[in-house]
């Protein structure tokens, strides 16, 4: 058996620049859902512990180094850049999600205006800070938010839907760009 | 039209769906008479007025919400998680 | 008075002084023989059958506001004998012939066009769907026609064949399906109506049912108590209100339809096309507008008006499917209030109550529905029976489990 | 005629545009109409009805006349208003509704016919010989209807859809709208200031207006300039808000790319969603026309629109040039002709105890009773005080009082007050939650008026917002009272009295529908069409509802009024719908093998938004038939590999998972040992067949539940719901995992081999067994179940060795004669072993028709169960799935009668829902329901497609028609 060549969701999808704005995939591994069951939230954040981590409040997340672990969901956050702590299974369901993702970074001056026509939420700096993350549709798709610093966003979709949302991201920046270069 | 998520904030109805009526949580007992089970199926209140109706925050948290709201000015009064309501575990 | 074309033209020449008024305004009696409750398309409908069927003259309609006030002045025209299930196909099959002999029956030209309806199918699976579709239909005696994709290209040249998002296989030709005005169907029932001595009383809000031993003896209403001994509940949009006031609790969730029309444009879409996989269905108006509509909104509502997602999910189908229509823009939005009911059939049934009788749970289908629905429900009014062609619109069919549930969605109100 | 040094046009840049192919020049900052105008170009449409020669009435977007086709390519624009539409170098514009030219239009003979087309009349007749409407007087009446035309070729241009969101948003930028917005500024609020036209000011830029004794417009140009450099501040010229919505979301269109040249991924228009805390809406007031006969001819025009011709644009639209007016600010358009030098032939003032101070004739008790002029305006003839008199005119300003734009507050049912001393509707206090009117559309008419009606609604509005609000100093201006005395048009004179311009309405058509009992505002409006046309009525309702009024005895308070409705201005379809064209309109989703299944040439079919490969043509293969029967051999006598990750994957964990399986499937899965599989069944609480699939329980308390493509997100909502509804507090917890797995049907007698090679070693996995397995280094899953008879297997990985995997399968199998299959062979192998998808369990099946009631544990209860118990969903009446099988071709969707039996509905025994040519079996088969059909094994039945033209005898078997007994499965 020889092994298995691995393929990113957005494999031969070349960053594009407009306005000094960036599309680019973005990578993250492992990502692991943890699902707190009822009652039991002290004995998650004890086996966090270790990771430097805490089960985040809706719409925010934690971090410590590479290990970050953010909100995702009723009772649900996905821990990315670690694998799960030992013990953590005991107390919260733990299911890999790693490949069921596919991660698009926005970065530069227009990142936050080309996010707000296809995301319909107030993503103004005031609003939606730097470490928030959401739930919110991507147009007709499910999506996961983070502002990962004032002009920059993590967007994470379903794999399989990664060239629709990579489509319909630089179709925005390309429509920011033609409305500066005529304005 | 927007609903304020007890998880997510406010958001844009476009992100829920919508079930009906606040009855569906009301499941009669496996042996309850048939008429109580075509009054959970079928019969409603529909009231021109206020309701408590259920929605589902599809495109967010994945939360099941009882909204108390005004059929007729779309007024919203209220949005609670169905799984934290007092009660409502079976 | 009589209206035809020689008349048009002879008050022409007289300065179009001597018309005469469409209906009466009369007082409302203190009795009749029947009443129904609802000046809508039925409500018009059902008092003129009974007048002409069954010959019941001393009846009245208690409109709380004007004469066809509901949907029936608030759709898409679309008018349709396209049903698959048993119950529902002979009752539409019926319908549309009533439709065919409508203007001269009414003497009222309700502007039927039977341009042809096309419903597309965008995968196999559908396309099965849609052919034991229109077989019920040829089976009910009605038609039906099968076309290909060349086909429908053939006939819809305009749409997007190559990028949309759900390929076009083909789809079902219903011939004589079509459009009538909407408005004028309801007037020519109610001048009809009223030419046969039937009360037509508008700004007459009922306000409560009477019942005497379990027997209706007649209404509340803003203008007076009114007594009878048959009163129909045909107020679709708010039967559960009127309902409420005889001790019922409907099997209905009201919810807003939304519809669009454009400002008018020279003819471009000839039929009415409906695109199943994006709910979106339009046709052209003969002032020229495009009327369209799409699926809705989808939370229970009273307020006769809707909000911005499914308009823009309505938008997009239509980019998707035809998008030379882009630049035509949409002039006025409305919203109905729709009778939904848990499987998307209606109701025209008697209640727990001696006389007391309903026509509710249109869904979004009433408008077609009109000239039978009226002719049924005076049927039962008339003789306390089913009409055969309406005989599973029972109201206890949920609970006994006879579904007519064409969608297969479900006891969901909102999905039908 | 264009004045020299008046208006605020950029006389350095002229552009050049055709309107109906003719050349003309006009400068930068110039409408469409203001550049006609300055070339005195007066006749620019037709109307409606009555193809009367209309020119421009108004200089905004509620013009009813001035409507032309813009071309671009190959496509064209209906219906632009001129008044609208900016000129820039290359503007195509084309008049339409007329044939063959503007100045000779056949149709035109229809207003000679006018007697005969009165309100309703098509009601009335066409009814006789009934086919006659279809074939004659329908086309007729379609032809000559409707104004421009569209192109019939697809949009392809660029739009857009964007979503803003602020603390405060202004609608309108007059005097009220920029106090307002300054005032929110100031206090730090975010503020979007939305307005119509392309420059910002309202009235201010149109009106000879001082403000702290500047001119107006510089005073606009100052604050503007202070406003850009806030960053909490967003100006949006070129916007028009065009609805109210719930919860303070407003819909706004914004022309983008439609004053210029079209370039590359500039949207022509961006269709904003704006969600606001507070609006105030300051959006003016519109002018209306007075009826009195052929008052529709081009050269008469509202008075307001001559003072913003004059003012913003420099242009007077006559030589020689008349007002009439029933109130005081009208008069401000003489006043402002003459100053400019332009002869102003006479005032006529509707009153009779107005004053004349203007330095011009003004005849007071004034109505005009006939005017004159094919192609434009030539004289009027009127009677006033002292007589009747005829003048040479060029053009006519009318003023008939204002209405203030009511129309957003009206989007959310609120109906507008009368207020009788401007005669006029304002807005209901609330009849738009969190939004203020303020301003002229709340019928404060004078300029300091709406700067303290602009400051105050900012006030209300920073407090709502819990701001403090700032001190702000009113400019000045002037603040003349607002007098008028209604008149709506001209009593006791025949002729035609125009109301609705666009839809050809006259005060004869509002009469005659009264006479007709059409006396409801509602049934007057739908019987005359009054109201209906493009400017929705904008610039005639309130005459009408007057005219109305006066017929009916009422007064205009109870006579009502009909509703706005959103859009505000016609809105296109492509901007409301932005993004939705070609594959826009709803997610792609692509396999992991997608790429590789279209290297083998395989078509792809669309399924639950996924794209999959229908089959794999091997060369010389002519039909799709060819392929799938030499797919379906190979999975019978070899082994076939196929991408079935479409499934719905849903991985469900907890101490209670087993009960909370047990909840959901009519089945027990608690019993289910771990390494296992087991089919599940699940209804509706409804008690019909929601999905089915397969769930292995991968330990004590975990399982992975296995569902159909198209139901797999409505499965998921379906456990939530069930979970948080009735169970929130048990141990349970699932997710999906569709995403996170690659997962391949491996099928046919040698599929153990070639896992054996792939493995190291055949699996040692019995019938419905479930065991990690790994490929080299990567980890992954091997069960063993089947869809398509054969021994088979489902083998998963992570997604990202997809690919690879799928490509490394099909090799392997290659080498075996075995190979890929598509969905066709897929499903002429489901059907050959009798198992059901979603065309079988379309929403209406119950566990009984399919044969599975047993499926539905008596010991337990679960979702559905007591509903499926209803009479009505199981018996003999029902339709029942069976097997059919015949040596003919069948269809799906063919009926079924009892041999002997009259085709008709009333003998109706049931249909087809999926039909196959068997390869295995030579035959043809089909799944059915059919009543009572389990008792009915063995026995004929006549097929009927009439679309199709089938007609055949069948046999009716048993559903399974490949390996009964299932010793293949268990091989």
């Amino acid at each position: 058996m020889p092994e298995l060549i691995a393929k990113s969701a957005l494999a031969g999808h070349a960053p594009v620049t407009r306005l000094q704005t960036t599309l680019a995939e973005g990578s993250a591994a492992p990502i692991t859902s943890v699902a707190p069951y009822p009652g039991r939230m002290d004995r998650v954040n004890a086996a966090l512990a270790p990771l430097g981590l805490a089960f985040p409040a809706p719409n925010g997340q934690t971090r410590q180094g590479a290990a970050r672990l953010i909100w995702t969901g009723r009772d649900q956050a996905f821990l990315i850049g670690a694998p799960a702590p030992d013990g953590l299974a005991d107390h919260a369901a733990l299911t890999d999600q790693t490949d069921g993702w596919a991660i698009l970074t926005l970065t530069g001056p227009v990142a936050e205006a080309t996010l707000m026509r296809p995301v319909p939420l107030d993503l103004r700096l005031g609003a939606f800070p730097p470490l928030r993350t959401v739930r919110a549709p991507l147009n007709h798709m499910q999506a996961i938010l983070t502002r990962t610093a004032p002009d920059a966003f993590e967007i994470m979709v379903f794999r399989s839907m990664a060239r629709t949302a990579w489509g319909e991201l630089t179709e925005a920046l390309e429509v920011l760009a033609a409305r500066a270069q005529t304005a | 039209m927007r609903l304020t998520c007890p998880l997510c904030g406010e958001r844009d109805r476009r992100e829920f769906y919508y079930y009906g009526s606040e009855d569906y949580l009301n499941r009669p007992a496996p042996d309850a008479a048939p008429q109580a089970w075509d009054d959970y199926l079928h019969n409603r209140d529909n009231p021109a007025g206020v309701t408590r109706d259920l929605w589902y925050h599809d495109m967010g948290c994945s939360s099941w919400l009882v909204v108390t709201r005004n059929t007729v000015t779309h007024d919203i009064l209220a949005v609670e998680a169905v799984a934290d309501r007092k009660g409502g575990a079976a | 008075m009589r209206y035809s074309g020689l008349k048009v033209i002879t008050e022409g020449l007289f300065g179009n002084k001597g018309w005469k008024p469409a209906w009466r305004d009369p007082a409302p009696k203190a009795e009749y023989d029947a009443i129904i409750i609802g000046g809508g398309g039925h409500g018009l409908s059902t008092a003129y059958y009974l007048a002409k069927n069954h010959g019941l003259t001393n009846i009245a309609v208690l409109e709380k506001g004007y004469l066809g006030s509901g949907n029936i002045g608030r759709n898409t025209t679309i008018v349709r004998a396209n049903y698959f299930l048993q119950g529902n196909s002979e009752f539409y099959s019926h319908s549309m012939k009533l439709w065919e002999g409508l203007e001269i029956d009414l003497n009222y030209n309700v502007m039927h066009s039977q341009r042809g309806l096309i419903n597309l199918f965008h995968s196999d699976g559908q396309r099965d769907a849609f052919v034991r579709r229109g077989n019920s239909m040829i089976n009910q005696g009605d038609d039906a026609i099968l076309l290909d994709r060349e086909g429908v290209r053939e006939m819809l040249p305009y749409l997007d064949f190559e990028q949309t998002r759900f390929p076009i296989y083909g789809g079902l030709y219903h011939p004589r399906g079509g459009t009538a005005r909407h408005d004028a169907v309801a007037w020519g029932y109610a001048r009809a109506a009223d030419k046969r001595g039937v009360d037509l009383i508008q700004n007459c809000e009922v306000t409560g049912v009477d019942i005497e031993n379990g027997r209706v003896t007649g209404v509340q209403t803003t203008r007076g108590a009114i007594k009878a001994r048959k009163v129909g509940i045909v107020v679709a949009g708010r039967s559960s209100q009127v309902a409420a006031m005889a001790g019922m609790r409907l099997p209905i969730e009201s919810h807003i339809l939304q519809a669009f029309v454009t400002e008018g444009l020279k003819p471009v879409i000839d039929h009415v096309v409906s695109f199943g996989m994006g709910h979106f269905y339009i046709s052209q108006s003969d002032k020229g507008g495009l009327v369209f509509g799409g699926d809705l909104d989808f939370y229970a509502s009273y307020a006769s008006r809707g909000n911005l997602p499914m308009v823009e999910h309505v938008m997009e189908a239509g980019m998707t499917l035809m998008p030379m229509i882009g630049r035509a823009k949409v002039l006025r939005s409305w919203g109905g209030i729709m009778d939904m009911s848990p499987d998307g059939s209606p109701i025209i049934d008697k209640t727990h109550v001696d006389g007391l009788f309903i026509d509710c749970g249109w869904n979004y289908g009433g408008f077609k529905a009109v000239p039978a629905s009226g002719w049924c429900m005076a049927h039962l009014m008339a003789t306390g029976e089913s009409h055969p062609v309406a005989a599973r619109f029972k109201l206890n069919r949920f609970a006994t489990g006879h579904i007519l549930d064409e969608e297969g969605t479900g006891s969901q109100h909102n999905l039908h | 005629m264009r004045l020299a040094g008046k208006g605020l046009i950029d006389r350095s840049t002229p552009v050049t545009f055709t309107f109906d192919g003719r050349s003309y020049q006009g400068y930068r900052g110039d409408t469409l109409a203001s550049a006609l105008l300055a070339n005195d170009v007066r006749l620019v449409g037709r109307s409606f009805k009555y193809h009367r020669p209309r020119g421009i009435l108004t200089a905004g977007s509620e013009e009813p006349n001035a409507m032309v086709e813009i071309l671009e390519g190959n496509q064209q624009t209906p219906n632009v208003r001129a008044t609208v539409q900016e000129v820039f170098d290359g503007l195509q514009a084309r008049s339409q509704n007329r044939f063959p030219s503007l100045k000779f239009d056949l149709l035109g003979i229809n207003n000679l016919a006018a007697p005969f087309l009165s309100a309703g009349f098509y009601y009335k007749t066409f009814m006789w010989p009934r086919p006659f409407w279809e074939k004659l007087y329908e086309p007729l009446i379609r032809r000559a209807a409707g104004l421009g035309s569209l192109s019939g070729r697809h949009d392809e241009a660029q739009y857009e859809k964007a979503w803003a969101f602020c603390d405060l948003l202004v609608i309108g930028s007059g005097p009220a709208g920029l106090m307002a917005a300054w005032t929110a500024a100031q206090a730090g609020a975010d503020v979007i200031l939305a307005e119509e036209d392309a420059r910002m000011g309202g009235r201010l830029v149109s009106d000879n207006l001082r403000v702290d004794g500047q001119p107006g417009a510089d005073w606009v140009e100052a604050l503007l300039d202070d406003l850009k450099a806030m960053p909490n501040v967003r100006l949006m010229p070129r916007t028009t808000v065009t609805g109210a919505y719930d919860d303070g979301t407003y819909g706004a269109l914004e022309r983008v790319g439609l004053h210029r040249a079209p370039a590359p991924h500039l949207p022509r228009e961006c269709f904003w969603r704006i969600v606001a805390g507070q609006t105030v809406l300051a959006a003016g007031a519109l002018e209306r026309p007075i009826a009195f006969p052929d008052n529709d001819r081009p050269g008469i025009m509202l008075a307001s629109a001559l003072r913003s011709y004059l003012h913003r644009y420099g242009v007077v639209p006559g030589n020689r040039i008349t007002l009439i007016a029933n109130n005081d600010a009208a008069r401000a358009t003489a006043r402002d002709l003459m100053a400019a030098g332009v002869k102003v032939v006479a005032i006529l003032d509707t009153r009779p105890d107005a004053t004349a101070l203007e330095d011009c004739p003004v005849y007071l008790n004034a109505q005009i009773t006939g005017t004159a002029g094919h192609l434009g305006l030539t004289a009027i003839t009127f009677r006033h005080a002292g007589g009747t008199a005829t003048l040479e005119t060029d053009c006519l300003a009318m003023s008939g009082g204002w209405n203030p734009t009511v129309h957003l507050t009206c989007h959310m049912n609120g109906r507008p007050l009368w207020r009788e001393d401007i005669a006029a509707f304002i807005p209901a206090e609330g009849a738009v939650p969190r939004l203020t009117p303020a301003g002229a559309c709340n019928g404060t008419f004078s300029t300091a008026g709406a700067f303290r009606d602009g400051l105050a609604a900012a006030h209300t509005a920073l407090a709502a917002l819990g701001r403090p609000a700032p001190d702000m100093a009113l400019p000045m201006a002037e603040d003349a009272p607002y007098t008028i005395t209604p008149f709506w048009q001209t009593p006791g004179v025949e002729g035609r009295q125009w109301l609705d311009f666009a839809n050809d309405v006259t005060t004869k058509d509002v009469k005659l529908s009264a006479q007709e009992n059409f006396r409801s505002v509602e049934h007057m409006k739908r019987y005359t069409t009054q109201g209906m046309a493009p400017d929705q009525g904008k610039n005639s309702n309130v005459a009408a509802l007057a005219v109305l009024a006066d017929a009916t005895g009422r007064g205009i308070p109870q006579t009502g009024t009909t509703t706005f409705r959103p859009p505000f201005v016609p809105t296109s379809i492509a901007a409301m719908g932005a993004g939705g064209r070609g594959a826009g309109f709803a997610p792609q989703r692509f396999l992991t093998s997608d790429q590789a299944s279209r290297d083998r040439g395989a078509p792809m079919i669309e399924a639950g938004l996924w794209y999959r490969p229908s089959y794999f043509p091997k060369p010389g293969e002519k039909t799709w038939l060819e392929a799938c029967n030499r797919e379906v051999t190979m999975v019978r006598e070899s082994v076939g590999v196929s991408d079935v990750s479409t499934l719905g994957k849903i991985d469900i964990q907890g101490r209670d998972a087993a009960r909370f399986l047990d909840l959901v499937y009519t089945n027990t899965f608690s019993t289910l040992p771990v390494g296992r599989v087991r089919y599940g069944l699940m209804l509706r609480e409804d008690g019909h067949v929601l999905d089915d699939g397969t769930t292995a329980r991968l330990a004590e308390h975990r399982y992975l539940m296995t569902t159909t493509t198209a139901a797999a997100g409505l499965v998921m909502r379906h456990l939530d719901f069930v979970h948080q509804a009735f169970c929130a507090d048990w141990d349970v917890r699932f997710l999906s995992v569709t995403e996170a797995w690659a997962q391949f049907a491996i099928a046919g007698p040698r599929a153990r081999d070639l896992l054996a090679t792939l493995l190291g070693a055949a699996p040692d996995l019995p019938f419905m067994g479930v065991t990690d397995v790994s490929l080299g280094s990567t980890p992954a899953r091997l069960f063993r179940i089947s869809f398509s008879g054969e021994e088979g297997y489902e083998l998963a990985v992570p997604t990202r060795y997809g690919e690879a995997l799928f490509r490394d399968l099909v090799a392997r199998a290659e080498t075996m004669g075995g190979g890929p299959y598509g969905m066709e062979a897929l499903n002429v192998l489901r059907i050959e072993k009798g198992f059901i998808t979603h065309a079988e369990i379309h929403g209406r099946t119950t566990a009984f028709d399919i044969g599975m009631e047993k499926m539905v544990s008596a010991k337990k209860d679960c979702i559905g169960k007591a509903a499926a118990a209803r009479p009505g969903m199981i018996g003999p009446d029902r339709e029942q799935l069976v097997g059919l099988r015949a040596s003919s071709a069948m269809t799906a969707g063919a009926h079924l009668f009892t041999p002997g039996d009259k085709v008709h509905r009333e003998t109706d025994q049931g249909y087809i829902t999926s039909v196959c040519w068997s390869p295995t079996l030579s035959a043809h088969l089909a799944l059915a329901f059919v009543k009572d059909g389990r008792a009915r094994h063995g026995t004929r039945i006549r097929v009927v497609d009439h679309l199709r033209k089938i007609d055949v005898l069948a046999e009716i078997t048993d559903p399974v028609f490949h390996d009964k007994e299932g010793a293949k499965l268990r091989a």
